[in-house]
């Protein structure tokens, strides 16, 4: 067990050193995986996500198919040694809420009606978690799509703003987000700026949620630079903006 | 003409309504169905409430019992959560475990009260380490005719606020009231594009492309924010759904507050 | 914990100074729901129970299909609050039992051979539960059934009937049910005064028995003559006998 | 001619039959099958029992072992029924956990014993609201033709009877034969309109309208009723059925106390 | 508890009396069952042990069925009642192992491409467990199924050898198998001598291994014969050889 | 030309191969696949590793907790093995709990660190009878294309040997390494008539008739032994098998000796 710090914000700056408006050093493989049809792996800070993608393929039962557009699955699993106390396999609650507002952010991209009576599923393992796993699930779901060729509006970029000792800062750490007054994730549609994903847990007075906002769009961008660049490191020569 | 089609053609009503600012029950965009709230509906229970939007409507009961406090809040009682999607009210549910929808539904209930500190959980410790009160929420719904989230949020509260914590049949002295220290309003509004709805009633709910739960709590501040559904909202719609909402939540508070003032409270039967 | 009381009949009276074949009040309300195709809400003594019934409609899944008639589910469901101690939610093994006997006294009745290939379904919540919740919750269902335009041979209506004390009392209190000697729920088709249900828990002679039964039966006239009330008062303009 | 066809004309005939009295398998309508009852056949349990009635097979085995008793009777012994309907013993039992007419049949068989104090369960106290003794009498189908209600309750008295509480694996001395105050005996019988047919087979389970199972004590008391299937009863039949099960239940008790009491008790092998 | 003996292999002998190549008595019985298709009961030592075949019969549900041959399954149950502490009913990971190796031992001669999309269920319920149980479900599954006339290119008969006190022997008792250094089941196709099931649990040499295979291999050829005559006492008119 | 049919030339094209001792990626019949092992990739974890065996890549992470012991090893540890063959790493697992090939999987793993005695379990007892550790072995499997069950042992043993007892984080003093007091490395062969090929890739698993298992321990004796599928083997065939088994687990372990006794060892991510 941690101890709480008496102070999260010391002499402006945060207990990891970072500036209020800082990411965690991120870093993105594509393609890591063989039998997936895509994959991604991503660390940020500690988290460690392996993010794969089937699909478009069969839909079984049938029943589930629907005739004008394909079905998204998305499955956002923790690995039992992900955690300081081992996490007994199998979907919990929490587990469950998080895929289900997951696939409905990737669905907000997703151009499913050119795949009718199929599905695309979207497999995400928390191999370490960190605070934040739900926007690195998010972030490699989004690589492994493009990465599996599934055609999208755009790509999906996801980053969480908090609130400890009353400052909003960017990217909670593990201390943060235990200790913090609010947990804020985001994702946005990076090449349009909407909002796909969008959850807060704990207080902020309006006006703070505004900025809280702000900071976490500004982000999402920051991340979705390095996916475009992990996805160019691969893909780089076809297309070249 | 098949199913599909029509849901077709009715969807592109709605919407055309919706650019004129009108909604097929007749609604403004910000008005709310009917509200009714009822307390002390279920006297098993150490808290209760039965609420109606429209023709909506949940149960809400609050059970408490001592039980062993989580390691890393020793001295904090605990709050459950769960909610019961019975098949009785609606054709879409069925017999089960709570699905991804009941799930998230549970989850942002729990949140709106939890991160409000609705409850004062360092108050519900029996003798730290050992034993605390633990608090289960169970909201089962009844009749299912959209915006569940509101109506069992506003159920919850209202069952917490008129909750005896059952001292005496655990042998520590007499029943005392559960302390609220906040009063959490869940406001539930859909997108339809150009306009925001406050309070989607179901079609309304199948039709919409996202919606939006924003939870204020006594002084206004978030206690909670969930987006639901595929769509994408730009900044400036989120900053609308924000005023929208937060005036409704004082609207609804006031309601609620009349009602657990009130002579209301000892009604009896749902 | 209620304290066993010393004696559950005390001059000639029951400790709620009911008479030995005195019902508890009953409250019946039809149609309560706007979702389901008919409901009812019962409150009986304490026991607060609402029932709805969908169908006929398709079955799913399909292989749950009879070609000659409509199957006909029942399910007897507490909610966690409804008992003194949180009841976890879903199906326990009396629950299960209860709704299987409680299915085929409704059965008996279901003219099934009109709707082949459907399903009727019949869900019962016990909100506050109070000693005798099956045979609330079968009168609830037979008039949600009934609501519903679920034609049936006849309307079903129960009772129990109990000892306690070493006698016969007509619908059991909780403190009767948990202190009494034998507990013995009845449905009978009013109409033709046949019995479509019969449990019989604790123990009784011969001789009681039979006298229970009729007890049990007159209650149940009673039943009936409340249900046809509260339909009347929906449907009344209709038929009138 | 397809299966449903043959299946109503087979009907028929069983019921024509049932006018004039008379059964598919030539057995008088208050006359059981061949009842063959073993004990002491699983020396892996604290009691054992096989019953045969006709090709109906059960096997019940009797385990015990100390545990917490329940917090509203600190004194009194725990007793669970479970029976298994496993796939062996019939082409319509799947596996899994036990389904409705499994619970149904433990529930009845379990009754029996509970409502006619079959076992002092205050004797099986070991300490007062810390350990008593948990009886688990299992009942394993082997081969199902039909009347498992009775087969499975025979063979739980007579497993209980033949029990020895296992003091010594627990350290509590010597082992001592399980108290019994009383013989609860159920007794099914089936509905065909104009005749009650007693202990019916498969076939004619499958096709009567009801059934019922009483179950009588020691004193000809009742000690449970069970009416199963979606037939009616009038009055007068439910009295007639009274009379012919108390009449089968004492032939019934007489036939156990002959086996339990005799030399078969030591027989092994099932 | 039973407790540890001293020594498990006194004087030559093992603490039952039995010689290291010894099996214990084994008692077969035919086809006791009547509904199932085909059934066996085999005691060997304390264990008792009942099989039973149903099949070839439709397969449900639908999408298991295979075009070209049966599917087969096997479902290895402990009865409650079978083990000194009562076990839990339903399968545990011990007992979906063992179906899993014993299904595939029978389906190595099991004709298979005869029963198009049908399957062939096998069931064994260990009514009473002493050591060495998965070979008797075998032996009596074996047996079972011809009982059921299921063609078959041979019978399966398994056998386990194991090592006390540094010697190996047959057949192990419960004694011998709680606080033995290795347990090692085998079957044979005894017409071909070729082995369909293969476990080992314990440590042995590389030559311990080579005898023991021998021993269990013997072993096993016993038991054929024994299945052999038990078939033969029921249709023993039939084939003469 | 249909799946079934695709699928029936393939593997007779693999058996013509197998009977001139060639295999379809090119190796030799008791030839690895190119192997990687890398440990303490999990930091939250006590002990893991990383194990490639060709595109087959599985993770392995050992957590460590204090437990209650059996009743009858009062004073061991407990060890727990269990395998999550999610549906990242094939399209033919479902999500679910494990099925009978998990299960197999994990049960095998288990029995080669268990029956070589890898792990001192009496040095896990902290109170006799009341306190033990418990270890988790979790093999998680992240890309299948073949030979699981070797990839899963070796990361397990892997993980152990750099598993450090969580002492601090309960209360007992300083972190201290688990004692490993021996070895077991897992060799899986498959049979394609003719010829026994060594580390079968996915489509040789699913073409060939049986795959063995060899579980050997740092002196060459067997630490358990497992044959899958419906093949026969004949006594030969399985001595053969023995040898080549035995030959490959030296080799193995001296390639996991290399890794985990250098400075591989630190190496982070997977």
């Amino acid at each position: 067990m941690l101890q709480k710090p008496e102070r999260l914000i010391v002499d402006g700056k945060r207990l990891d050193g970072r500036a209020f408006d800082e990411l965690r050093p991120v870093k993105i493989v594509v393609g890591p995986l063989h039998r997936a049809d895509g994959s991604c792996y991503i660390e940020h800070g500690k988290n460690k996500v392996m993010a794969a993608v089937y699909g478009p393929r069969e839909v079984h039962p049938k029943h589930l198919q629907e005739v004008t557009h394909a079905i998204v699955r998305y499955r956002y699993n923790m690995a039992p040694f992900s955690v300081e106390d081992r996490k007994r396999p199998g979907p919990d609650r929490r587990s469950i809420e998080i895929s289900k507002v997951s696939r409905e952010a990737l669905e907000s991209v997703i151009l499913k009606e050119y795949f009718p009576r199929s599905t695309i599923d979207i497999f995400v393992e928390i191999l370490q978690a960190d605070a934040g796993t739900r926007v690195a699930a998010l972030n490699a779901a989004s690589v492994a799509l493009a990465d599996a060729g599934i055609p999208m509006k755009g790509l999906v970029s996801a980053c969480s703003v908090g609130k400890v000792d009353d400052t909003l800062v960017l990217d909670l750490s593990k201390e943060e987000d235990n200790y913090g007054q609010a947990d804020m994730p985001v994702a946005i549609v990076a090449n349009t700026g909407e909002i796909a994903f969008l959850q807060m847990d704990g207080h902020m007075t309006q006006e703070e949620f505004r900025k809280a906002l702000e900071m976490a769009i500004d982000g999402c961008k920051q991340i979705y630079k390095l996916q475009r660049e992990a996805l160019l490191a691969k893909y780089g020569g076809l297309e070249n903006e | 003409m098949n199913d599909k089609i029509i849901a077709e053609i009715r969807k592109d009503y709605i919407y055309n309504l919706a650019r004129r600012g009108e909604r097929i029950d007749g609604r403004r965009a910000d008005e709310y169905r009917d509200i009714k709230i009822k307390t002390d509906v279920i006297q098993k229970a150490e808290g209760s409430a039965e609420v109606m939007i429209g023709n909506t409507r949940v149960l809400v009961g609050v059970k408490m019992q001592p039980g062993e406090p989580f390691s890393d809040t020793p001295n904090m009682g605990i709050i459950i959560t769960n909610v019961e999607q019975v098949p009785l009210a609606s054709p879409s549910f069925e017999p089960g475990p709570p699905d991804e929808n009941a799930i998230e539904l549970a989850r942002v209930v729990d949140r709106g009260i939890r991160e409000s500190n609705a409850v004062d959980l360092e108050s519900l410790c029996i003798k730290e380490g050992e034993e605390v009160w633990m608090i289960f929420i169970d909201v089962h719904v009844l009749d299912h005719d959209g915006n569940l989230t509101d109506a069992s949020a506003l159920g919850a509260i209202a069952a917490l606020m008129t909750t005896k914590i059952p001292n005496e049949r655990f042998g520590y002295g007499e029943d005392t009231p559960l302390k609220i220290q906040n009063i959490p309003i869940a406001v539930t509004t859909a997108d339809f594009g150009t306009q925001i709805f406050v309070d989607p009633n179901l079609e309304e709910e199948h039709i919409c492309s996202s919606k939006v739960t924003m939870i204020f709590g006594s002084s206004g501040e978030f206690a909670g924010i969930q987006k639901t559904g595929s769509g994408r909202l730009n900044v400036e719609k989120i900053y609308n759904i924000v005023e929208i909402s937060s005036k409704k939540a004082e609207e609804l508070r006031e309601k609620l507050l009349g009602v657990i003032g009130n002579g209301d409270k000892k009604e009896k039967g749902i």
